[in-house]
C-alpha cells in the first residue's frame, strides 16, 4: 500500500438503545473493508474505517459525527447504517460535497432532496422509503386473497411514535381503507411498551382479520407477540421489520409461526449472493442476520466502485455524478439513484422481500424470486 | 468496676479530653459535673464506643473497652443514655423500648424490664402507640431513659437526664436513678450541676476543659464553698 | 466586588476561552467541541445553582433545555420570528415553565422534589410527541432551524468563530448572574434553609418563594442556552431528552465540584473533551466513564474546584477554607 | 394588649395538644409559661409563630394572624427561639444574625445597624466571625436570641432559654432578657421549667396542663396554687 | 364498556401492578433503611437476569438451581457495593449527593460491562412455567401466576422480616437514627451490608422473574428504575406497604388509561396521579411525616 490510507467515516450507534443494530452495521463495513484491502486496496491505498458513536442518535451527536468525520478525520466518504431520521443527515452532510450515504429509509429525506437538488447532490439514500414497505406489507397481509379466506374485513393498526412507524402503517391503512377494510384500531404507542394488556383487550373484542404493528424494538414487539399468543384471535399478524430479528424468534419461539413482515436487507440468492453468505459465516461464525450487514457492505462497495471508475478519491463531485448516473448491482439488487430524490426505490431488480414464519421456524419469502415461493399459511396459534 | 485511665479524645485537631482518669466502683453512683462544652458528653461517648479514643484505656471488669465496637460494649452491659436522646422517630414508644432490648443479654428478660420501666414512667404507658417524633421534650427524655434501662445495664452512663423535665418529674427521675443504683447497677451521671445529685452520689468529679479538676467524696466537696458556688450554683 | 478566588478562576477561564481560537480556529472540530463545552457549561452551572447551592433536587433541568430549544425552534420555523428574539423567547418560556413546575413541586421537600421533577422530565418527551399537531414535529423533531443573522451576515456551519464568541458572551452573562446570585441574600437564604429550615422560617425566610425564584432563574438560563443550541445544531428532537445529556451534565457537575463555582464550567470542558478522547474505546467508553466517575467521587468528593481551593498560590490571595467556600462573604451593599 | 388567643385548639389526630385556650398578653410584660412535660407549651409557641395551623383566633397587634405562615408572622413582629438550639451551622455568628436582620427586619438600609446592635447587646462582638457549629451551649443560645432580636420583634417567644445552662450562665442570660424587655420594650413570653428563675422574672404566669389553662396570675399566686403544686411542682416545692 | 372488558382491564392492571411491585420493593427497602437512593438498582435488575441467562440458557439448569446459584452472587455484589463504594462515602460530607452520583457511575459501569460481556442484543429467558389456564372467559398464563405467587411471597417475607424479627427492626432503627441504633447495640455496618445484599437480591430476582416477559438488554434496567422511583415516591419513601399499594394503583391506572385514551397517555397520567397524591399527602400514600 502507498502510505496514505483512504478513510471511510461510519457514524454508528455503538452505545445506547440502538447499540445492537450498530454491531450488525459494523460487520458489513468490516467485511467490505477487508474485501477491499484483500484485493489490494482502493487505487492502491489501504482503506480504513473510522467509526463515531452517535449514541441515541440525538441531533448534536449526529452533528458532532459529521464534524468529527469530515473536518477532523477528513474522511472521503460517510456511510451510516440506518437511523430513520433522514433530515438529520441532510442537515449535516450537505455542508460538504463528499459522498454521503444514509440508510434512513425516509420519504421525507427524498422530498427534501428534491426541493434542493444542488446542495444535496452528495446525499444518497440506499434504503427504499418506508411507504414502499407499507405497500408491500399491504399486498402480503391483506390482499393475499387467493389462498386465504379472511374471516372479516377488519384491520388493526398499531405503531410506535417514530416517523418510520407512522408513515409505514399509514401506507398500509390507506390502501386497506381504499379496499373497503374497516380500521377497527388505529393506535399510537410509546416506545418501551412491554405490557400490552389494554391493547390486547381491544383486539380481542374486535377480532380483526389482520393486525399490522410497527415498533422497531425487540422487547416491545416480542412482548406483544408473546402476550397476544397467550390468548390469540384468529388474525394475520404483520410485525413489519421486526421479523428479521433472531432475538424475537428466540423470545417468542413457536408463537411466531405464520407471523409476517418485510426484510430490508435480503441477499438475493444468486450465486454471488450465496457465496457472500458463506464467506460471512466463515468470518463471523454465524449465519448472516437479516438485518443490516449486506446493506452497509453494498453501500461501501458501490462507493468503492465509483472511486475506482473515477480514479481519484478526492474528486468528490465526479464520484457523486458517477454514482447518480450508474446503477450498481449489489447483494440486494440493483441500486439506482438516478432520480430527483437520489434514493433507491423498489423494483423488479431491487425487490422488497416479504416473508412469513413457517412451521419450521424459518422465514419463507414470497414474491422476491421464483426460487423460494412458499404456500401461504394460516397462522397456527398454539392451542390452549 | 469501670476504670478509665489517661484517656485522650480528639475531634479532628481539637482535643476534647486530656489525660483523663476516673473510676466507678461496683454499685457506686459517681457524679460528673462541669460547665457545658467541657467534654462531659465526650467522655461518656468514648466510654461507650461511639467515639474512638486516641489513647488511654477503659477497663470494665478488667476487659479493655477502648477499641471495641459499640455493639460489643453494649453486649457487656455498658449502656449510654444520650443527652440528645437519639430516639427512633418513626417507631412508637413501645417499639423504641423494645429496641432497647436489642442486645442478646437483654432479650431474655425483656418482659420484666418493660414492666419495670412502665412502672417508673407511667406516662409512657399512655403514650405507648405514639411515634417518638411527636413526643414533647420531657416525654422524649423519659423514653430515652426507659430505653436505656431496657438494655439491662450493668453500668449506666447517663447524660444530663434532667434537662427539660418539670420540677416534679425531675425529682422522680433522680429517685428512680437512685433505685436503679440500689439494684446493683453502677452509674456515672453527668449533670451541669445539681445539689440533689451531689447528695445522692458516692463520689464526685468536676471537669473543666477536658481535665478533671476535682475528685473526692461528695461530703468533702459539699464542704468546699468555692465548689459549691461554681458547680452547684448555691452557697 | 471583592476580588476572590472564584472571580479569579472564572475570569481566568473566560480569558482562556476567549484566546483559544487563536490556536484552534482552523480546526473546526475542536471549535465545535469548545462550543458544545460552553453550552454544557451554562446548563451545568444553572443546574448546580439548584442542586449544589439551592439544595433543590430539581431533575427537570434537561427538560428546560428542551423547552428553550423548542420555543425558539417552533417560533422561528412556524412564526418566522428572528433567532435573536428566539433566544429571549427560549429563556422566557423556560423560566415560565420553571415557575409552572415549581408551583406544585416546590411545596414538597428534599427527595420528593427530585422525584416529582423527574416524573415531569419523563413526561416532556411524550408531550412533545403528542403535541405534533401544535408544530413540535413529533418524534422526528424540527428541521431546519434558521441561523442567526447580523446585518447581511448569516451564521453558518462552515464558520464557527461567530458562533463561538456569541456562545462565549452567553456563557459570561450566565456566569455573572450565577455569581451575583450565589453571593446575594438569596444565596444566603438557601444556606440558611439547608442548615435549619424552622430557624430560617422563624427569621422571616419564605422557603417557597426563595426556591421559586432560583428555579425560575436557573430554568431561564438553561432555556437561553437551549435556544442557542437549537440554532447551532439546526435539528432538535425529543431524543435530546434521553439519559445521555442528563447523566453527562451530572458528571460535569461532580467533576467540576458541586456548589463550587465555577466548578461545573471546568467540569463541562474536561468531560466534553475526555468523552471525545475516549472515543477510540467505542462501546467501552461509557464503561470507562462509569468507573472514572466512581473513582473521582471517592478520591475528590469536592471535584476539581475543590482541588483548586486547596492550591496555595500567592496570586490567589490567602487560602480559602472550606467554610469560606461554602459561605462566601456577603457584599456590604444590599 | 399585644397578643390575644381565643378558643385556640390544636389536635394531632384525636389527641388535643392544646385545647380551647384563651389568654392574652399585655404590651411590655414578661409572661411566663410553665406546666408538666407534654402539656402543650411548645405546641402553643408553634401555633403562635405560625408553624402549626390551629383552630380559633389569634390576634397580634390588632391583626388576625392565625392563618399566616412563620415567615409572615416574623415580619409582623413576632420572633422566637427553640427548645433545642437551632442555628445555621455552616455560617458564622455574624451571618446567622444577618439572616434575621435582612429577612425579618424592616428597612434594608438599617440591616448593618441591627446586626451590630444585636452583636453588642448579646456580647457577641468578639465572636462575630466564629463558626457556630462548635460553639458552647450558652453562645449558641445567645446567637439564636440575637438573630431573633435582629428582626426587631415586638414580641419574643423564648422556649426554655436557660435549660442546660449552669447557674452563672443562666443568670447572665436572664439579665439580658430583662434588659431587652426594659430598654427595648420587647414583650416576652417565656417557657421554663426552672421555677426560681421564671417566678423571679415574670410579671404574670400561666400554667398549662393537658393542653388547657390551669391558672393565670402573679407568680406568687401561681406557685402557691395547690393544683399547680399537685400536677407540676411536686411536694418539695410546697 | 362491558363488564368483561372491565374485568380484563383490571386483570392486566393487576398484572402490571405485580410487575411494578416486584421491581420497586427492593428499591423501597434500601431507601427506607439506608436513605440511599440506589441508582444502580436498575443495573442489578439487569444483571440478575443476565446471570440467570448464563445458568438457564447457556448451562441449562432449571429455575430452582438458577435461583439457588444467582442469589448468593447478587448478595455478594450488593455487599461489595456497600462495602467499597457507599461506606467510604458515608464518612464524608455531601453523602446524599455523592452517593447518588456514585450510584449513577456504578450503573453506567455495570450496564456497559453487561454490554461488553453479553453484547448489546436483546436476550430472552424461557418462561418459568409454560402454558396458560382459562377461567371463565379469562386466560392466565402460568408466568403471570408465578409472578403473583412470587410477589405474595416476597411481600409477606419482607413484612415478616421487617416487623417481626429483631434484625428487621434493627434495619428500621438504623434508618431513623443511626446513632440511636448504635446506642442500643446495633452494628451499622452489618445492617447496611445486609440491606444492600437483600435489596440486590430483590432487584436481581425481579429481573429473573420479569425477563421472560420483558427481555434483557444492557440498558433495560433504566426504564424500570424510573418507574420504580415514581412508584416508591407515590407510595411513600421507605414504606413497603405504601409501595405495594401504589404499584397496584399505578398499574391499574396504566391499564385503564391505556384502554381509554391510548398508551401514549400513560406517563402524563402517572405524572398527574403523582402530583395529586403528593399535593394531598406530601410524603406519599403511606410515607412517614418525619422529615428526612
Ligand atoms: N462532633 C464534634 N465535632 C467537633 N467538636 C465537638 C464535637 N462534639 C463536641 N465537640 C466539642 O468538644 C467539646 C466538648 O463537648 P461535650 O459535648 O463533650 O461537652 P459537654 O461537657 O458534654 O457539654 P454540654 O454541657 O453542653 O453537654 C466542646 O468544645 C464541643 O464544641
Ligand atoms: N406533631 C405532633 N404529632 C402528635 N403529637 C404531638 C405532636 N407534637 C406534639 N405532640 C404532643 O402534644 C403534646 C404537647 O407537646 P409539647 O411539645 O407542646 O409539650 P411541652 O409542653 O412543650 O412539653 P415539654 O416541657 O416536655 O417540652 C405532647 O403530648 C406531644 O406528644
Ligand atoms: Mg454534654
Ligand atoms: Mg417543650
Amino acid at each position: 500500500f502507498s502510505s496514505e490510507p483512504i478513510k471511510i467515516g461510519a457514524p454508528l450507534p455503538l452505545t445506547g438503545d440502538y447499540a445492537a443494530d450498530g454491531e450488525h452495521m459494523l460487520m458489513g463495513f468490516q467485511m467490505a473493508v477487508d474485501d477491499l484491502n484483500a484485493s489490494g486496496g482502493l487505487l492502491g491505498q489501504k482503506v480504513e474505517l473510522v467509526t463515531f458513536d452517535i449514541k441515541n442518535l440525538a441531533a448534536e451527536d449526529v452533528s458532532s459525527a459529521s464534524k468529527y468525520l469530515i473536518k477532523k478525520e477528513k474522511v472521503d466518504a460517510v456511510i451510516e447504517g440506518y437511523g430513520g431520521w433522514g433530515p438529520d443527515w441532510l442537515a449535516f452532510g450537505a455542508n460538504s460535497n463528499i459522498p454521503f450515504f444514509h440508510g434512513s429509509g425516509s420519504s421525507t429525506a427524498n422530498e427534501l432532496t428534491m426541493k434542493d437538488p444542488k446542495s444535496y447532490s452528495n446525499m444518497f439514500q440506499y434504503f427504499s422509503p418506508e411507504t414502499d414497505y407499507g405497500v408491500r406489507a399491504y399486498q402480503g397481509l391483506v390482499s393475499f386473497d387467493k389462498k386465504y379466506q379472511y374471516p372479516n374485513k377488519k384491520i388493526a393498526i398499531i405503531y410506535g411514535d417514530l416517523d418510520w412507524d407512522i408513515t409505514y402503517t399509514r401506507a398500509v391503512k390507506d390502501l386497506a381503507e381504499k379496499d373497503g377494510w374497516e380500521v377497527v384500531l388505529d393506535e399510537k404507542v410509546p416506545y418501551g411498551t412491554t405490557d400490552w394488556g389494554p391493547i390486547l383487550t381491544k383486539i380481542r373484542k374486535e377480532k380483526p382479520a389482520a393486525i399490522c404493528i410497527s415498533i422497531l424494538s425487540v422487547p416491545d414487539i416480542s412482548s406483544f407477540v408473546k402476550q397476544f399468543v397467550e390468548n390469540p384471535t384468529s388474525s394475520l399478524l404483520d410485525i413489519s421489520y421486526m421479523v428479521v430479528f433472531k432475538e424475537v424468534q428466540d423470545a417468542v419461539g413457536e408463537g411466531l409461526q405464520g407471523v409476517m413482515g418485510y426484510v430490508t436487507s435480503y441477499v438475493i440468492p444468486t450465486p454471488e449472493g450465496k457465496k457472500w453468505k458463506i464467506r460471512f459465516k466463515e468470518k463471523f461464525g454465524f449465519e448472516v442476520p437479516l438485518t443490516t450487514p449486506p446493506s452497509t457492505y453494498d453501500a461501501t462497495m458501490l462507493w468503492a466502485k465509483a472511486v475506482r471508475e473515477i480514479g481519484d478519491v478526492k474528486k468528490y463531485d465526479e464520484i457523486n455524478a458517477y454514482i447518480k448516473a450508474n446503477p450498481y448491482k449489489g447483494l440486494l439488487g440493483t441500486y439506482d439513484f438516478n432520480n430527483p430524490g437520489q434514493g433507491v426505490s423498489p423494483s423488479d431488480t431491487f425487490p422488497i422481500a416479504y416473508g412469513q414464519y413457517n412451521s419450521k421456524g424459518a422465514l419463507s419469502f414470497f414474491g422476491v424470486d421464483e426460487f423460494e415461493l412458499p404456500n401461504y399459511m394460516n397462522p397456527a396459534w398454539p392451542k390452549k | 468496676m469501670l476504670d478509665v485511665s489517661n484517656l485522650n479524645t480528639f475531634y479532628g485537631q481539637f482535643q476534647a479530653l486530656h489525660d483523663l482518669s476516673l473510676t466507678v466502683e461496683d454499685g457506686q453512683m459517681v457524679a460528673l459535673f462541669g460547665p457545658n462544652g467541657h467534654g462531659k458528653s465526650t467522655l461518656l461517648k468514648t466510654i461507650c464506643g461511639l467515639i474512638e479514643a486516641s489513647s488511654g484505656s477503659i477497663k470494665w471488669n478488667n476487659t479493655e473497652l477502648a477499641g471495641l465496637s459499640s455493639e460489643k460494649i453494649v453486649q457487656m452491659g455498658v449502656i449510654y443514655i444520650a443527652e440528645d436522646r437519639h430516639l427512633f422517630p418513626e417507631m412508637t414508644v413501645m417499639q423504641n423500648l423494645k429496641m432497647g432490648a436489642f442486645n442478646l443479654s437483654a432479650r431474655s428478660s425483656e418482659a420484666e424490664t418493660l414492666a419495670y420501666v412502665l412502672d417508673i414512667f407511667p406516662k409512657l404507658k399512655i403514650l405507648r402507640n405514639k411515634p417518638a417524633s411527636t413526643l414533647s421534650g420531657g416525654e422524649a427524655r423519659m423514653l430515652a431513659i426507659g430505653r436505656g434501662i431496657m438494655s439491662k445495664p450493668k453500668f449506666l452512663a447517663i447524660d444530663e437526664p434532667s434537662i427539660g423535665l418539670s420540677p416534679k418529674l425531675r425529682e422522680e427521675v433522680f429517685l428512680k436513678i437512685n433505685e436503679i443504683r440500689q439494684s446493683g447497677v453502677s452509674i456515672l451521671l453527668v449533670e451541669q450541676s445539681s445539689e440533689e445529685v451531689a447528695e445522692m452520689a458516692d463520689y464526685l468529679y468536676l471537669m473543666e476543659d477536658g481535665h478533671i479538676v476535682f475528685k473526692g467524696h461528695t461530703n468533702d466537696a459539699l464542704k468546699d464553698e468555692n465548689i459549691k458556688k461554681i458547680f452547684l450554683g448555691t452557697g | 466586588m471583592k476580588i476572590n478566588r472564584e472571580i479569579l478562576t472564572t475570569a481566568g477561564i473566560l480569558i482562556i476561552i476567549a484566546v483559544t481560537p487563536l490556536i484552534f480556529h482552523e480546526n473546526s472540530y475542536t471549535m465545535h467541541l469548545l462550543i458544545m463545552s460552553m453550552i454544557w457549561a451554562v446548563a451545568a452551572t444553572a443546574w448546580d445553582l439548584l442542586l449544589g447551592y439551592g439544595g433543590i433536587f430539581n431533575l427537570a433541568q434537561v427538560g428546560f433545555f428542551a423547552i428553550g430549544a423548542y420555543a425558539t425552534g417552533m417560533a422561528s420555523i412556524h412564526l418566522g420570528i428572528s433567532p435573536w428574539m428566539g433566544l429571549l423567547l427560549g429563556a422566557v418560556a423556560s423560566g415560565l415553565a420553571g415557575v409552572l413546575i415549581g408551583l406544585p413541586c416546590l411545596r414538597l421537600k428534599g427527595i420528593y422534589v427530585a422525584l416529582m421533577t423527574l416524573a415531569f422530565f419523563e413526561v416532556i418527551g411524550p408531550l412533545i410527541v403528542v403535541g405534533i399537531n401544535l408544530g413540535t414535529g413529533g418524534k422526528a423533531g424540527l428541521f431546519p432551524i434558521p441561523p442567526f443573522r447580523l446585518g447581511s451576515y448569516v451564521f453558518n456551519t462552515d464558520e464557527l468563530l461567530p458562533w463561538y464568541y456569541l456562545c462565549l458572551i452567553l456563557l459570561a452573562i450566565c456566569l455573572f448572574i450565577t455569581y451575583k446570585l450565589i453571593h446575594s441574600m438569596l444565596g444566603l437564604s438557601f444556606t440558611a434553609l439547608r442548615d435549619s429550615e424552622p430557624f430560617a422560617q422563624s427569621l422571616g425566610i419564605n422557603r417557597f418563594k426563595s426556591a421559586l425564584v432560583v428555579t425560575a432563574i436557573a430554568a431561564a438560563m438553561t432555556g437561553l442556552i437551549g435556544a442557542f443550541y437549537a440554532h447551532y445544531v439546526v435539528v432538535i428532537s425529543p431524543r435530546m431528552l434521553g439519559l445521555d445529556m442528563f447523566l453527562f451534565l451530572l458528571i460535569m457537575i461532580i467533576f467540576g465540584g458541586a456548589a463550587r463555582f465555577p466548578g461545573p464550567v471546568i467540569g463541562a470542558f474536561v468531560i466534553t473533551f475526555l468523552d471525545d478522547m475516549l472515543r477510540p474505546l467505542d462501546s467501552y467508553r461509557l464503561l470507562a466513564f462509569g468507573a472514572l466517575m466512581v473513582i473521582m467521587i471517592m478520591l475528590l468528593p469536592n471535584g476539581l474546584m475543590g482541588l483548586v481551593a486547596k492550591i496555595n498560590i500567592p496570586l490567589f490571595g490567602k487560602r480559602d477554607t472550606e467554610a469560606e467556600m461554602l459561605n462566601p462573604d456577603i457584599p456590604k451593599t444590599y | 394588649m399585644i397578643l390575644e388567643l381565643k378558643n385556640v385548639t390544636k389536635t394531632f389526630g384525636k389527641f388535643a395538644a392544646v385545647s380551647d385556650l384563651n389568654f392574652s398578653v399585655n404590651e411590655g410584660e414578661i409572661f411566663g409559661i410553665a406546666g408538666p412535660n407534654g402539656a402543650g407549651k411548645t405546641t402553643l409557641f408553634n401555633i403562635i409563630s405560625g408553624f402549626y395551623r390551629a383552630t380559633g383566633n389569634i390576634v397580634f397587634d390588632n391583626r388576625k394572624i392565625s392563618h399566616l405562615g412563620p415567615d409572615k408572622i416574623n415580619i409582623l413582629g413576632i420572633a422566637r427561639t427553640f427548645q433545642i438550639p437551632l442555628l445555621f451551622d455552616s455560617m458564622t455568628i455574624y451571618q446567622n444574625i444577618l439572616v434575621g436582620s435582612h429577612f425579618g427586619g424592616q428597612g434594608k438600609s438599617e440591616v448593618e445597624n441591627r446586626i451590630n446592635e444585636a452583636l453588642s447587646f448579646f456580647g457577641l462582638q468578639e465572636l462575630r466571625a466564629a463558626a457556630v457549629a462548635n460553639l458552647k451551649l450558652l453562645d449558641k443560645k445567645l446567637t439564636m436570641a440575637a438573630a431573633a432580636f435582629a428582626t426587631r420583634p415586638k414580641l419574643l417567644l423564648l422556649d426554655e432559654p436557660v435549660a442546660g445552662l449552669n447557674p452563672v450562665e443562666a443568670e447572665l442570660f436572664v439579665g439580658l432578657v430583662k434588659k431587652l424587655n426594659r430598654e427595648h420594650g420587647v414583650t416576652i413570653i417565656m417557657i421554663e421549667h426552672l421555677m426560681n428563675i421564671l417566678t423571679e422574672m415574670s410579671d404574670r404566669m400561666m400554667i398549662l396542663n393537658n393542653g388547657q389553662k390551669l391558672i393565670v396570675g402573679s407568680p406568687e399566686t401561681v406557685i402557691n396554687d395547690p393544683e399547680t403544686i399537685e400536677c407540676y411542682l411536686g411536694n418539695s416545692h410546697a | 364498556m362491558s363488564l368483561n372488558d372491565l374485568i380484563e382491564i383490571l386483570i392486566s392492571g393487576i398484572t402490571i401492578g405485580l410487575v411494578y411491585f416486584l421491581i420497586a420493593v427492593g428499591f423501597s427497602l434500601i431507601y427506607g433503611v439506608s436513605r440511599v437512593l440506589h441508582l444502580s438498582y436498575g443495573s442489578f435488575f439487569t444483571w440478575g437476569a443476565y446471570l440467570a441467562w448464563i445458568f438457564a440458557v447457556k448451562l441449562n439448569f432449571n429455575y430452582f438451581w438458577v435461583f439457588v446459584l444467582v442469589c448468593p452472587i447478587l448478595y455478594i455484589m450488593g455487599m461489595a457495593l456497600e462495602r467499597f463504594v457507599v461506606r467510604p462515602l458515608r464518612k464524608r460530607d455531601n453523602f446524599d449527593f455523592n452517593v447518588l452520583l456514585a450510584g449513577l457511575g456504578v450503573a453506567l459501569f455495570l450496564d456497559y460491562a453487561a454490554q461488553a460481556f453479553f453484547g448489546a442484543r436483546t436476550k430472552s429467558l424461557p418462561s418459568l412455567l409454560d402454558g396458560t389456564i382459562q377461567i371463565h372467559d379469562f386466560v392466565f398464563s402460568y408466568q403471570q401466576l408465578t409472578m403473583l405467587a412470587a410477589a405474595v411471597v416476597i411481600a409477606f417475607a419482607l413484612w415478616f422480616f421487617l416487623e417481626k424479627t429483631r434484625q428487621g427492626l434493627a434495619l428500621g432503627a438504623v434508618a431513623q437514627d443511626p446513632v440511636g441504633a448504635r446506642i442500643v447495640g446495633v452494628s451499622l455496618n452489618k445492617v447496611y451490608l445486609l440491606t444492600f445484599g437483600i435489596s440486590t437480591i430483590l432487584a436481581g430476582s425481579a429481573g429473573i422473574l420479569l425477563a421472560p416477559r420483558f427481555f434483557i438488554s444492557p440498558l433495560g434496567g433504566w426504564k424500570f428504575l424510573i418507574k420504580a422511583l415514581i412508584i416508591v415516591v407515590a407510595g411513600g419513601l421507605g414504606s413497603i406497604r405504601g409501595t405495594l399499594y401504589s404499584a397496584f394503583l399505578l398499574g391499574i391506572l396504566e391499564a385503564l388509561v391505556g384502554w381509554l385514551f391510548g398508551l401514549l397517555w400513560v406517563m402524563p397520567f402517572w405524572f398527574l396521579a403523582l402530583l395529586l397524591i403528593l399535593l394531598i399527602k406530601p410524603h406519599g400514600l403511606l410515607g412517614s411525616t418525619a422529615d428526612h
